[in-house]
């Protein structure tokens, strides 16, 4: 479209100075959703990080003669406890606090082995498309069509949990997304003249693929693992709550909500805050994804 | 009577996040009943932006304001949005695109599409609607008309739907029609019906027209009016002769000199340096300034106003009389360059596409070569001369080594090219693409992309490789500041540069460059274009040139092949192919080329 | 706390009462108890299952021989009016003249006869083959109210075994036109307890009323319906709502927030349910590992707090155990060792054997996660290093079928019976539950059901008990409290054995 | 076109194939059905009684090949848990997941499709900003936690609504709201990229040189255009709600297929989950290919060659 051309004529000759990276640095410091949900993620990562200072008490200490009690602002509440004890008398807010290195551990693993199939499989379909595509896309059909959470259980119970399990697990369902996007995007690349000219120098495939290809790919790549971060988190909650996740007692906000199910009509803080927790969690992995996605998409085949 | 048309200062702004663009400033157009004005300019330079101003088809954020806007005495700046589209965009002015291929809605059918204007101001009934819908079809040459009315516009080639979409314009009888770039997507053979097809319209008719090009020569032929349009002003305008033929602003000028013209002994291009002024910061004074070899300070200080010339025509410049260029030509410098023998050969190849056309569409076999055999001989350009889907462009991809024949050889250095190694082949011969937006990776540096073609060869020391990269950019006139720059950090003729760079870091003895300059603003075509005679001068190159343009193969053809539906249709020396042609279509070819009716000596006059 | 708990809950109930779309009272009107299950209710033939669930049903559509008395455990007459030993290994049963099945034909000595013979009969595939195979050779009709049962060997719990586990069927009832069919009582009961089947739709909803022709006492209530609802909190919310009258296996802190409502009765009754944990001193999982080392399983003995546990995470009448069964249960001496909770003893235990750092112990749960929990949190407190595994109970069994698992949280009902054996047997004989490894111990058991002799029975248990404990081959944790919710309407009395007979409730 | 929908039947049938082996090897090493059928105090002779009763002590492959040879007659076998032909018990709860699937579709449509379009058609407003808030909240949260929340807030304290049950269309008003949300990013993401692309089309241009503007532009020429991809999605996304209703379906308590799935997956039966992973995995690939013949129907490009 003419006014599209006329812009991107403007920008341009505004940007001419700016290298890509520093453009992209320039973007991501002007967009307020990607700095909000940076913000989230950051904070959640440096109270994982620093979560034995943090933490009032020991996310294991038990006390069963004060468990179950009710959070700061409520009555009966004792004030050791800030946000109150679970059903075997541990501080709720030292394993919320804890709770975040799962999360996280979980989420960057997952969405890493994901990452490590999908692109493989993406990079390997768009680029020798014929009998390769047509077989990877069956595989990712049938991946697919394969519910997931059955997988999960009997992965789990072959291997046994552990957390790097279920990191293996909730990876090894989350690559479909990784493998489409990387696969239409080496199709487009593959198209452009700058491949033909690498080939028509002597490149080979795997030359082409390293040198010019995964380059290339890399924003869309990020972009994909900001979601992929937040659906692992959420898929690992997912399975915690129906008790096929991390086990006891290590604290799982999944798990803590499935353990708080049972009284959430008088205690319903027991499932309302890990959730909170998860949401703000996710929710800042998706803010980034997005501003990202809007930092990098409009530049289109210049960028 | 007043006039069809008459705006004053239209002034468009495009607000962005953290800066304004200024696309159009201070332009003031008129325009007779029946008359024709063409708007020249080259990308960016606001012409588009000024129809849409007109159409209130603006981006949603855009500013437009003008201090006269008015049609056939109706001041347009009165009316509402919704009274606008009522009575004004449709039944007054209509309005041609530029893309024939997306400016129709792919879902619904011709016919719905063409009278649905009609019937939704209830104009007509449905009977008169569809006859008139036919009897357009019909005028604008579409066969079979009525067949026509329930087909998709994706049944329909490049050519039937711009025809189609002049038909619909006209169903609501626009008094005034804007043709944004009409025929630029198109064919040149095509470009010229339609082009005449327009002309008789409005003669018929008595529209006025406003048409929209960036191609110099369009618009000398079919304006009785030109306005010439540079970074978002009118910087030249007066009667189509007057201005093409004595232009009188240094840039219409260079541009004149920029162009190849077919009617004229080839030579050196007059090259515009510098590259398109910022919309974000116009400068103070002359907007033309910064490239402009006649620039004086005051240039700079102010704006200069518009300048009368000879009554029928103005410019605006500080120079009270337009300068005089020389007419002399400065002769091709690789200009009888001793041609060796047959370096690559084509026999007898045939290329195959199975394609199925649409998901349940029956697979069907696409011949894109047909039996072709060419030779390119050691220090020749030999072009490759076809319009779209002649096959050109997978003849380019074979005889790089990309694509593989379905049957047929091809011979590199007296060897088949299958048995020569990747890199024997890259030694010998190297690619430059059309679109220099695609050619270079983006993710690299200059340094990166130059060099890599020599790291492919295994080369690993780092010295070799930073003097190389050093002496291919001094080759393609490239400061070595962008040693460290990123393609986007480029212009397109800069990264055309870079392209050919990369090409020659490893000295081949011959380039396939395919359509080099077609993605190029003319001022930085005739750039490219004396690269590469210089580069043939300077290393005795040999050149394998697909283009579409006949002034291009004018320019710097040594041999021409003119290909059709995948065959050779033509093959001689290009001058003689040119002056007498043996073959109908080569005929048609030359003669749809738009060309200027004019001489050197007029130019400089 | 509790305060505050109390405003809520009334606030709740404030709400629930007048906001509520379905009538807020139990179904009195209708003469209705509706009683919720989480477990599927899949097939309605006690001889095809095994649940617990299924024994509350069966209490309900079919009569056994004989009755237990849950608070005397004394045998009772119930289809039979009597019995004699003819000699150790015969045995007379007369029986009632006026039992009616539901489709009203009168049960004879062929039917009684019938149905042990076939579920002695290996190709029954009986869930209770392999109760009554153990000691039943054949049975025989003696005249219309008499049947003979012989037995292959002593067998002192014979008659309480014809009290729970067979029930009875009409003679030729698994063969349907010449050919076997297990299921055919599976919806379509036709059995002689006091309510029968009037439409079953299985995994939903059963349907039950009372049978007027039931020989012995009528049940209060007219109309019974049990619905699936395998979710608690969806029970909970039931019930709030009125939609349901009576749910058990409560989770302590539900049934006590919600008891504390007027919208529910929170009831807590015995259970002969025990929870324990079995250390794998055989070595099967390690050949030379800690816990073949008894001073590493009297650490872990004295590690855990059950007194807290059984207080806080199980409630009700739950009591601290220190011996491998239930204290109810006959035979259960409670004058064997018991190891009080003392983490310092504990720790020196763990020195002593040689593991002062503690050693990695896999610990499986697959039930009451937070006593599981809690466990696992004592035994980390003194060093060993627990690697909880919380599965599903199939997963536990297969993993215990493979000898994988070296200590694991189980329980077991003893299905209802109050002796020593209903638990001893199945965890210290040859089964896959026992990892003593101690083949005197499982001799000893087995000869305590070679002799009607009950004060030999007597000593042979409370030795054993006593070689459990001296070994610590288990750590005995607590007793289980059944917790029941109930409508404020419904009266439902609770029996010392543990079992809800929703035969005896009535409204209040 | 017919030979190419047999051609992606065929990849249906191969798909649903594929799956059901990896599931039944999967579900087989995984768990030991007669342990789960026996419960939690059975003694070991009943569980080899079990065993034999099901045929489960024969090899694997014996019984994989059984299972085949079973579904290609059309027998999928009989339930080891509810005693039931596993096509009968499918089709008993099939009902309630297809009334919870097309709800929680209709309230996807009723909420995503008016939103993106109010988005596009005010890029940068509130409303834009309005949208993709709801749609980056509702791709935050977990699905099983919205259902505890909607459960505590209409149980509790607006008790408006049935909470649990699948008796009336009132019980579906919240599994379809949780289940609907779900899918709502996505579909509005969609609607909104897509019309906003589909503005700035060419066409559209034409279509306002023309002079439309306001709803008979958006209607006679952007929605269509816009809809296609869509439809695609709102295709498979449906495929997705069958299988993809396990948690709410046990959530709220509603006897459908995805509870059933949970059900006899912790329970191990293994004949009803292998029929209803071959379900699933047929549902999904119809959908798929349901998704290519609408587009068909809607888009001539495709329709006609």
């Amino acid at each position: 479209m003419t006014d599209t051309q006329i812009s991107t004529t403007g920008v341009e000759a505004e940007m001419t100075l700016l290298t890509p990276r520093q453009i992209f640095r320039k973007r991501l410091l002007s967009h307020t959703g990607f700095l909000i949900g940076a913000g989230l993620i950051a904070t959640i990562a440096l109270i994982a990080l620093f979560a034995p200072l943090l933490a009032p008490h020991d996310p294991y200490a038990q006390t069963l003669s004060a468990r179950m009690l009710p959070p700061i602002w409520a009555e009966g509440s004792n004030p050791d406890y800030l946000l109150g004890t679970d059903q075997n008398g541990r501080d709720y807010l030292s394993r919320l606090i804890y709770g975040t290195r799962v999360s996280i551990t979980i989420g960057i693993g997952a969405a890493c082995i994901g990452m490590l199939i999908g692109v493989t499989l993406g990079v390997l379909a768009g680029y020798f498309g014929g009998i390769v595509d047509h077989a990877i896309s069956f595989l990712l059909t049938a991946q697919l069509a394969l519910p997931g959470l059955l997988l999960a259980m009997a992965l789990v119970f072959i291997i046994g949990p552990s957390i790097w399990v279920v990191i293996g697990i909730v990876g090894i369902l989350h690559w479909t997304y990784y493998l489409v996007v990387t696969r239409s995007a080496t199709q487009r690349i593959r198209s452009l003249d700058f491949v033909a000219a690498a080939v028509a120098s002597g490149a080979t495939p795997r030359q082409v693929i390293w040198h010019e290809i995964l380059p290339n790919l890399f924003s869309q790549i990020i972009v994909i693992f900001t979601f992929e971060l937040g659906i692992a988190i959420l898929a690992e909650s997912s399975l915690s709550f129906l008790g096929v996740g991390i086990q006891p007692p290590t604290p799982s906000w999944g798990l803590m909500i499935a353990e708080g199910k049972q009284a959430m009509f008088y205690r319903p803080w027991l499932v309302v805050l890990p959730g909170i927790c998860l949401f703000l969690l996710v929710i800042g992995a998706n803010l980034m994804g997005d501003g990202l996605r809007d930092i990098t998409s409009p530049e289109g085949r210049n960028e | 009577m007043s006039k069809l048309l008459e705006i004053n200062n239209l002034s468009v702004t495009l607000p962005l996040p953290g800066n304004t663009l200024h696309v159009v400033r201070d332009v003031s157009i008129s325009l007779e009943r029946g008359q024709t004005l063409g708007i020249v300019g080259e990308s960016g330079s606001g012409k588009s932006m000024s129809a849409l101003a007109l159409m209130r088809l603006l981006p949603r954020s855009a500013i437009a304001d003008a201090t006269t806007m008015q049609l056939d005495g109706l001041d347009l700046r009165t009316l509402d949005d919704r009274n606008f589209t009522r009575q004004i965009a449709g039944p007054q002015i209509g309005m041609i695109f530029q893309e024939p291929m997306t400016s129709l809605n792919p879902v619904y059918t011709i016919g719905r599409q063409m009278t649905e204007g009609a019937v939704s101001r209830g104009l007509l009934s449905g009977k008169q609607v569809e006859r008139k819908a036919i009897d357009l079809l019909e005028r604008v040459g579409i066969p079979d008309p009525a067949g026509r009315m329930s087909q998709f516009p994706h049944q329909l080639s490049g050519g039937q739907r711009q025809r189609v979409m002049i038909a619909m314009t006209l169903m609501l009888d626009p008094t005034l029609l804007i043709a944004d770039e009409p025929t630029t997507a198109l064919d040149v053979t095509v470009q010229a019906q339609i082009l005449d097809l327009l002309d008789d319209l409005r003669r018929e008719r008595q529209m006025g027209m406003i048409l929209i090009s960036h191609d110099l020569a369009v618009v000398a032929e079919r304006s009785d009016d030109v306005a010439v349009m540079y970074g978002g002003e009118i910087i030249e305008r007066g009667d189509a002769s007057g201005v093409l033929r004595a232009p009188a602003h240094p840039y219409t000028q260079s541009l004149m000199l920029a162009i190849p013209h077919l009617g004229m002994a080839p030579g050196r291009l007059g090259a515009i340096p510098g590259t398109v002024p910022s919309l974000v910061s116009p400068p103070k004074g002359c907007i033309f300034a910064p490239r402009c070899s006649y620039r004086r300070e005051d240039c700079t200080t102010a704006r200069p106003q518009m300048r009368d010339h000879d009554g029928q025509h103005s410019y605006r410049c500080v120079l009270e009389t337009p300068p005089t260029r020389h007419a002399e030509v400065i002769p091709l410098r690789a200009a009888g360059t001793p041609v060796g023998q047959d370096v690559i050969t084509a026999t007898n190849i045939n290329q195959v596409f199975e394609t199925r056309k649409a998901l349940f569409g029956a697979k069907r076999q696409i011949q894109a070569l047909d039996d072709v055999s060419l030779s390119l001989k050691r220090g020749e350009t030999l072009a490759l001369i076809g319009e779209s889907g002649s096959g050109k462009s997978t003849l380019a991809r074979i005889l790089l080594g990309l694509a593989q024949p379905t049957s047929g050889q091809v011979r590199m250095l007296d060897r088949p090219v299958a048995e020569l190694a990747p890199q024997e082949r890259a030694a010998f011969v190297q690619p430059i693409f059309q679109d220099p937006y695609s050619s270079l990776n983006p993710r690299r540096r200059l340094a990166e992309i130059i060099a890599r073609p020599l790291q492919l060869r295994g080369e690993k020391d780092s010295k070799v490789l930073k003097q190389a990269v050093g002496e291919a950019l001094d080759i393609v006139r490239l400061p070595q500041r962008l040693l460290h720059a990123y393609p986007s950090q480029l212009s397109g003729g800069q990264r055309q540069r870079v392209a050919i760079a990369r090409a020659l870091v490893t000295r081949p003895a011959a380039l396939i460059c395919d359509e080099p300059t077609s993605a190029l603003d003319v001022s930085v075509q005739a750039q490219i274009l004396n690269l590469l005679d210089d580069l043939k001068a300077e290393m005795g190159l040999t050149c394998l040139l697909i283009t579409h343009d006949m002034a291009v193969v004018h320019q710097i053809a040594d041999r021409v092949v003119v290909m059709l539906n995948g065959k050779v249709v033509e093959e001689g020396p290009a001058q003689q192919v040119l002056k007498t042609p043996t073959n109908d279509y080569t005929r048609n070819l030359l003669a749809a080329a738009p060309r200027f009716e004019m001489t050197n000596a007029e130019v400089a006059s | 706390m509790t305060k505050n708990m109390m405003r809520l809950t009334s606030m709740v109930s404030a709400i629930a009462l007048t906001c509520m779309t379905t009538p807020a009272f139990a179904d009195r009107s209708n003469d209705t108890l509706r009683a919720a299950m989480a477990e599927e209710i899949l097939n309605l033939d006690y001889n095809y299952t095994t649940k617990r669930e299924y024994i509350i049903l069966a209490q309900l559509t079919d009569a056994t021989l004989f009755d237990i008395d849950p608070e005397t455990q004394q045998v009772m007459p119930s289809v039979a009016t009597g019995y004699e030993f003819v000699d150790e290994t015969t045995l007379d049963v007369t029986l009632r003249d006026d039992v009616q099945f539901h489709d009203g034909t009168l049960l004879t000595a062929e039917d009684v006869a019938y149905t042990f013979n076939w579920i002695a009969s290996g190709e029954s595939e009986s869930n209770a083959n392999g109760v009554l195979a153990r000691w039943l050779d054949n049975v025989e009709v003696i005249d219309g109210q008499t049947v003979r049962f012989h037995l292959t060997s002593i067998y002192p719990l014979v008659l309480r075994d014809l009290a729970n586990r067979i029930m009875l069927r009409k003679a030729g009832t698994y063969t349907v036109d010449g050919q076997i069919d297990r299921d055919a009582m599976s919806s379509d009961l036709i059995g002689t307890g006091p309510y029968r089947v009037v439409s079953f739709e299985p995994g939903t909803e059963l349907v039950l009323e009372r049978f007027d022709g039931f020989f012995g006492d009528a049940p209060e209530i007219q109309n019974i319906v049990v619905r699936n609802i395998p979710d608690v909190g969806t029970q909970q919310a039931e019930m709030m709502s009125g939609g349901i009258d009576w749910m058990f296996k409560v989770p302590l802190d539900l049934a006590q927030s919600l008891g504390a409502t007027p919208l529910a009765t929170h009831l807590s009754g015995a259970d002969l349910r025990v929870g324990f944990i079995v250390l794998d001193a055989a070595g099967h999982t390690d050949p030379d590992g800690p816990l073949t080392n008894v001073l590493v399983r009297r650490a872990i003995n004295h590690a855990l707090n059950t007194e807290e546990m059984a207080q806080y995470l199980i409630g009700g009448s739950a009591e601290a155990i220190h011996t491998a069964c239930h204290p109810a249960q006959f035979g259960c001496d409670q004058s064997s060792t018991a190891y009080e909770y003392n983490p310092e003893r504990a720790r020196e235990l763990l020195a002593e054997a040689g593991y002062p750092d503690g050693f990695p112990l896999e610990f499986w749960a697959y039930r009451d996660k937070p006593a599981a929990e809690a466990v696992a949190a004592d035994l980390e407190a003194v060093g060993i290093d627990v690697d909880l595994r919380y599965v599903k109970l199939e997963s536990l069994n297969q993993a215990r079928a493979a000898r994988d698992i070296p200590a694991y949280f189980g329980t077991w009902g003893s299905g209802g019976t109050a002796d020593t054996a209903a638990i001893a047997r199945i965890h210290f004989s040859e089964s896959d539950r026992n990892l003593s490894g101690d083949a005197e111990l499982q001799d000893l058991i087995l000869s305590a059901e070679q002799t009607n002799d009950q004060d030999e029975r007597l000593s042979i248990y409370s030795e054993a008990i006593g070689t459990i404990a001296d070994e610590a081959y288990w750590a005995p944790l607590f007793s289980y409290s059944a917790n029941y919710l109930t409508s404020p309407d419904l009266n439902f009395p609770l029996d010392p054995d543990g079992l809800p007979r929703l035969q005896n409730s009535s409204w209040k | 076109m017919l030979k190419y929908i047999a051609l992606r039947g065929l990849l249906a049938v191969l798909v649903a194939f594929t799956v059901s082996l990896a599931a039944f090897l999967l579900l087989n090493v995984a768990t030991d059905p007669a342990y789960a059928i026996a419960g939690e105090d059975a003694t070991p002779d009943v569980v080899e009684t079990i065993r034999a009763r099901y045929g489960l002590n024969r090899p694997l492959p014996v019984r994989y090949f059984d299972w085949l040879g079973g579904v290609l007659t059309g027998d999928f076998g009989e339930s080891y848990y509810w005693h039931k032909p596993v096509a009968e018990l499918v089709a008993d709860r099939a009902d309630e997941t297809l009334k919870l699937a097309f709800s929680a579709m209709f309230v996807t449509i009723l909420i995503a499709i008016p939103l993106g379009a109010l988005a596009a058609l005010n890029p940068n407003s509130w409303i834009d900003r309005m949208a993709l808030g709801v749609a980056v909240s509702a791709q935050a949260v977990p699905n099983f936690w919205l259902g505890l929340i909607m459960i505590i807030l209409f149980g509790v304290m607006f008790p408006i609504l049935p909470v649990s049950g699948d008796d009336t269309w009132r019980h579906f008003v919240l599994p379809a709201f949780v289940l609907g949300a779900s899918s709502v990013p996505a579909v509005m993401r969609l609607t909104r990229t897509g019309l906003i692309e589909v503005m700035g089309a060419d066409y559209i241009r034409t279509a306002r040189a023309k002079g439309f503007r306001g709803w008979p532009l958006l209607r006679r020429h952007a929605l269509r255009n816009a809809l296609l991809p869509v439809i695609s999605v709102l295709a498979v996304q449906l495929g997705q709600k069958f299988g993809g209703s396990v948690i709410t379906e046990s959530i709220f308590a509603i006897n459908g297929l995805g509870r059933l799935a949970l059900e006899s997956i912790l329970g191990a039966d293994i004949p009803t989950v292998q029929m209803l992973i071959f379900v699933f995995a047929i549902v999904f690939v119809a959908m798929n290919l349901l998704a290519d013949i609408l587009n068909a129907a809607i888009d001539p490009r495709i329709r006609i060659g």
